[in-house]
């Protein structure tokens, strides 16, 4: 099948932190995203799991980006202005993609 | 002093108060006994709208008067004001930096509705009237505290982001706990004795049987986040873990006597001043304070005041209300 | 005409009605107040199991007739043929394609069984009685409407996928919510009233105030579903959204006349006619239809009619019937 | 044997039995019915916690005797010895190789706690009377089973893993399920009348009802996994299914003749050793014992042997009780 | 340690096409999956969040798929009937696996 | 932006399994990772979905490690010591994040 070039940029943040970094994403033009739950992880601050949690204060998300290579630096600089003080990775993979017109 | 030491005991041996305990032993021995996140929302919301829809109801009953407000205006104030005192505590009884004070400081100004609910319970069990409405003094406490914490933490040293800005501010205002406790609030208040007569068997009768299986799943909380604060708990910080309620819980007699609230009713002020938040802060927190320690903050409030008011706290504030009420 | 105001008022300062509109005011708030998923899914399994339950034991009582037998024809019959009177509302009143007014249409033939459990609970309040065994009706009329509807779309130029295979008709006839109605129907039909005795704590005493939670629920999703689709809800569509209803109603309280049906009866076959879904046809529209607009329609059914119906449409349909019926 | 007869259609036309028929039924069919897995959860959670502190009460009233004692060292007997019944069994009827037998002896060894709860819920209604700590044997008995099994595989050629480390064992014991039910026994324990009439409109009100919502889910949950597994169900491992609980619950009967238990007492018994677990020992053999074949395991027990229980078995071992100790 | 190429599919598509989806992939000889779930997302259809939905008609999931490099465009060419008339994403990336016998 | 080369290492595995796995992973030197809830699947050992779950015996996590190239076969070694027996995938590929200094 035919298939284009894309990244797909992964980035786990705290959940308090998504709506600021989805809208700021839009605002950098990214045209989807999706949003997965995190159930539990560990990191420099500490191990944490879902199931200890009370209130949104401590859970995060995984948000997924299908894009065009040529977007990628404007979608990392939108991102890192808001994980840059806060917990999280952001890590790109190269991709390929279906239904280019799409992105 | 024998009736409180029995009014302790009385406390302690209660279904809520062992639901609280078990949770607690299983998580630290490690057991995988869990209440699914979804379940524990869903207690949470259903204890939030019984005890904001009774309270509205209870107004009907008392009447809006300027008792009310003046009792709005005092936990406003001192939810703004108790910061400061647990500031000057921190820094004197633990090596805090400003900013990570600041942060456990907020916490301890805003409140805990789970202690205000289980104190409730509490005074029913023991015969203790108190104010229906006093559940919108709790609510009202909610928020102030955060303004505070953030201004000690900017001039402490915070720099950026730890700014109140538009956004966070209306997050904080009308975060979920606070609606819901606010609109049931309306809703008593507007179906009145016979809205409550409606949905009764809901909301009362299995009111308390709820809480229990509710505190089971915070005693799992705490358990969790004492271990995994274990290494963070200092000697300082969890002293002022039970150190700051009991000095809370005095402003809160003070100005409970002040505006001559019931007996009750000063003694439920007492519990919010001691009690220390767990969902509200440490949510703003994390936007605006993100290099603040908020898993210390939420360890000690969780781990170390809730299970120290619910066991010790609730009886020791109700036995110096009615010491000082005279009621 | 003052009893029908009185009873319009009455029925807004319900504490159900009161909390869809506290959901929903936080909603467009934009407050984080959320039930949790699986919360909701599981209020909405018990408001449909004790519903279902209680009409099979009304049943019993009433036994098995030419009525019951009568009605379920003429249910069915109606959401057959609502969706062709909405279609061409639809095409009169708005500017929506034809495979959109479709796929609106099919909403409308259906019914909303939340709007029915309030309608209920409505009636039961005022005193008037009905028929227990009418949720069997609503059962009947889930699933007619999405044939009329693809029916439609077909004939209004929809492409390709948009057959009704023998998977998707299976999918939509044992769609969970009617196999637990019908099947809760059942059981209440088996075990009649001493089965009703046996579990009666469960779905009587706490059903109104588990129907609050759960309209509070719907107030929210019926904000953001507002919110989201602000951009695509027309004044064409949103007129429809209020004035279809009562048409639906219309028919429906001819129908619940020419069958002999009693007042609550008739008022229930009215509000059937007038309630859209929101669950059933979405899923299968997104099968079948994946070109169609399901948000607008999912908008249109959550956020205009259903709170017309609750608050408007119930009383409405219920003194409509009053007069029709002389009862 | 009339009244056996009646009794065991009386059981067939409760409301929690023909719960478990619809889901059963539902699933099979495809339907798309589903309780959500933290519905599930909470729905077990509370049957775990009420059906634990009824015990503990009841413990109250009975006093701490001799007879507890030896009831429970004969539980804990019966679920090591069993295995060992079940492997001879399994290997004589069925092709299972030695470790997957070993597994499923593991699961016949050890206990349903709901099915447990399904009985008294039957005892009650029949008005046989039972010892209220029962439940306590009901924890005792869930684990020495999954040590018999993991000799048996160790014995039948399994090799590596399947050690039973101090990790695994500390899981196993202190699983949720074991603590909450202990727990909530020592809660009723302590807190004894008082506590059960302050929480009895949560635990005892809504009991049955609860049992039904439960047993709906488990009847789904029972036909995905028929579904799952049709090809692995053999004839002989079916019979297996349907035989060795009423092997097991003779063992049960004549311990519990032997400890002179009530009628109640000694049919609770019979169920405990005819019933097969499906939440404890599944998660102890897929770290212990990869290799094994636990889906069938858990399909045998959940979709064969829980509804023979449930619909034959409780009814039988609860007449056998009766010819056996007279009551 | 010794791994093998492979390739990793990540289709993110409605709900309600799940199934109609898995059993494309096996049709087409795919023999394993992975399904996760999905939280909320935005795209060209718009912006949605689990929190917001009644039923199952607007949810999404995700469907992971690892499978040798010669099985792709079968799969793709499965994959594709599925969600092409339906909203949702597609995206193939390379990849490393351990026990290559399992694919 | 300045990104690194890293590796993604994604491990499906049975949920009982997950606190071993993360404890070897820890072991190994891992500094972060993240678990994502799995909601069904389909593999040799046959096809389950969390909806027909009873007990934590069937369900299954997605553990995600982002780590530098060199730490990736110590952690495939842990990884594999702890999954070899059971049912389950691992599979690795090349990423690039951002603020390498936190791995
Ligand atoms: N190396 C990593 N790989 C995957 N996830 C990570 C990694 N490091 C951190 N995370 C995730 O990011 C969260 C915060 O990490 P940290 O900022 O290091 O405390 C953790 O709880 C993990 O969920
Ligand atoms: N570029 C993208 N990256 C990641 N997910 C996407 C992207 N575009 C769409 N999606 C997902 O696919 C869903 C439907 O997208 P669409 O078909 O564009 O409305 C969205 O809600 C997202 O969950
Ligand atoms: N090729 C695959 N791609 C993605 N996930 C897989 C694959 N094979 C197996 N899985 C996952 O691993 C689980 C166990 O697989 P198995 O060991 O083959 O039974 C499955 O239920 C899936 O969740
Ligand atoms: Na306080
Ligand atoms: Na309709
Ligand atoms: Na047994």
């Amino acid at each position: 099948m035919q298939t284009h070039v894309a990244k797909r940029v992964e980035i786990i943040i705290e959940a308090v932190m998504e709506r600021r970094l989805t809208e700021a994403l839009t605002a950098a033009g990214v045209t989807g995203y999706t949003v997965l739950p995190v159930q539990g992880g560990s990191g420099r601050s500490g191990e944490w799991s879902r199931e200890g949690q009370v209130g949104r204060a401590g859970g995060m998300v995984a948000v997924i980006c299908l894009i065009r290579p040529e977007r990628l630096d404007g979608l990392l600089e939108a991102a890192f202005r808001v994980v840059e003080r806060h917990i999280g990775v952001v890590s790109v993979t190269d991709c390929a993609i279906l239904r280019a017109e799409r992105f | 002093m024998t009736g409180l030491l029995e009014l302790a005991a009385q406390n302690l041996i209660s279904p809520a108060i062992l639901c609280f305990v078990l949770g607690l032993a299983a998580a630290l021995a490690r057991s995988d006994l869990s209440v699914p996140e979804a379940a524990a929302k869903a207690l949470a919301l259903y204890l939030l709208f019984a005890i904001g829809f009774k309270g509205g109801v209870a107004l009907v009953e008392a009447g809006v008067g300027v008792q009310l407000g003046a009792a709005l205006l005092a936990g406003a104030a001192l939810s703004f004001a108790l910061p400061f005192v647990a500031f000057a505590m921190l820094r004197a009884m633990s090596s805090l930096s400003p900013v990570d004070a600041a942060a456990v400081a907020g916490h301890y100004g805003s409140i805990s509705i789970v202690t205000f609910v289980a104190a409730t319970a509490s005074l029913s069990a023991m015969g203790v009237a108190f104010e229906g409405w006093m559940v919108a003094v709790a609510a009202a406490m909610e928020v102030p505290a955060i303004v505070s914490a953030l201004w000690l933490a900017l001039r402490g040293g915070a720099a950026g982001g730890e700014r109140m800005d538009a956004r966070l501010w209306r997050e904080v205002m009308l975060n979920g706990s606070i609606v819901l406790l606010v609109g049931a609030f309306a809703i008593g208040w507007i179906t009145g004795p016979a809205g409550r007569a409606e949905i009764s068997s809901f909301i009362d009768a299995p009111f308390r049987g709820v809480l229990c299986l509710f505190l089971l799943d915070m005693g799992l909380v705490a358990g969790r986040g004492l271990r995994a604060a274990r290494g963070q708990l200092t000697g300082g910080t969890v002293a002022f873990g039970v150190v700051m309620p009991p000095v809370g819980a005095a402003f809160g007699l003070a100005a409970g006597a002040a505006l001559g609230l019931s007996t009750g009713g000063a003694a439920l002020l007492a519990v919010l001043c001691a009690s220390a938040s767990y969902i509200a802060v440490p949510a703003a927190m994390r936007v605006a304070l993100p290099q603040a320690n908020t898993g210390l903050a939420l360890a000690l409030a969780l781990a170390v005041t809730f299970p120290f008011n619910l066991v010790v706290g609730i009886p020791l504030y109700a036995a110096a209300a009615q010491a000082l009420t005279g009621g």
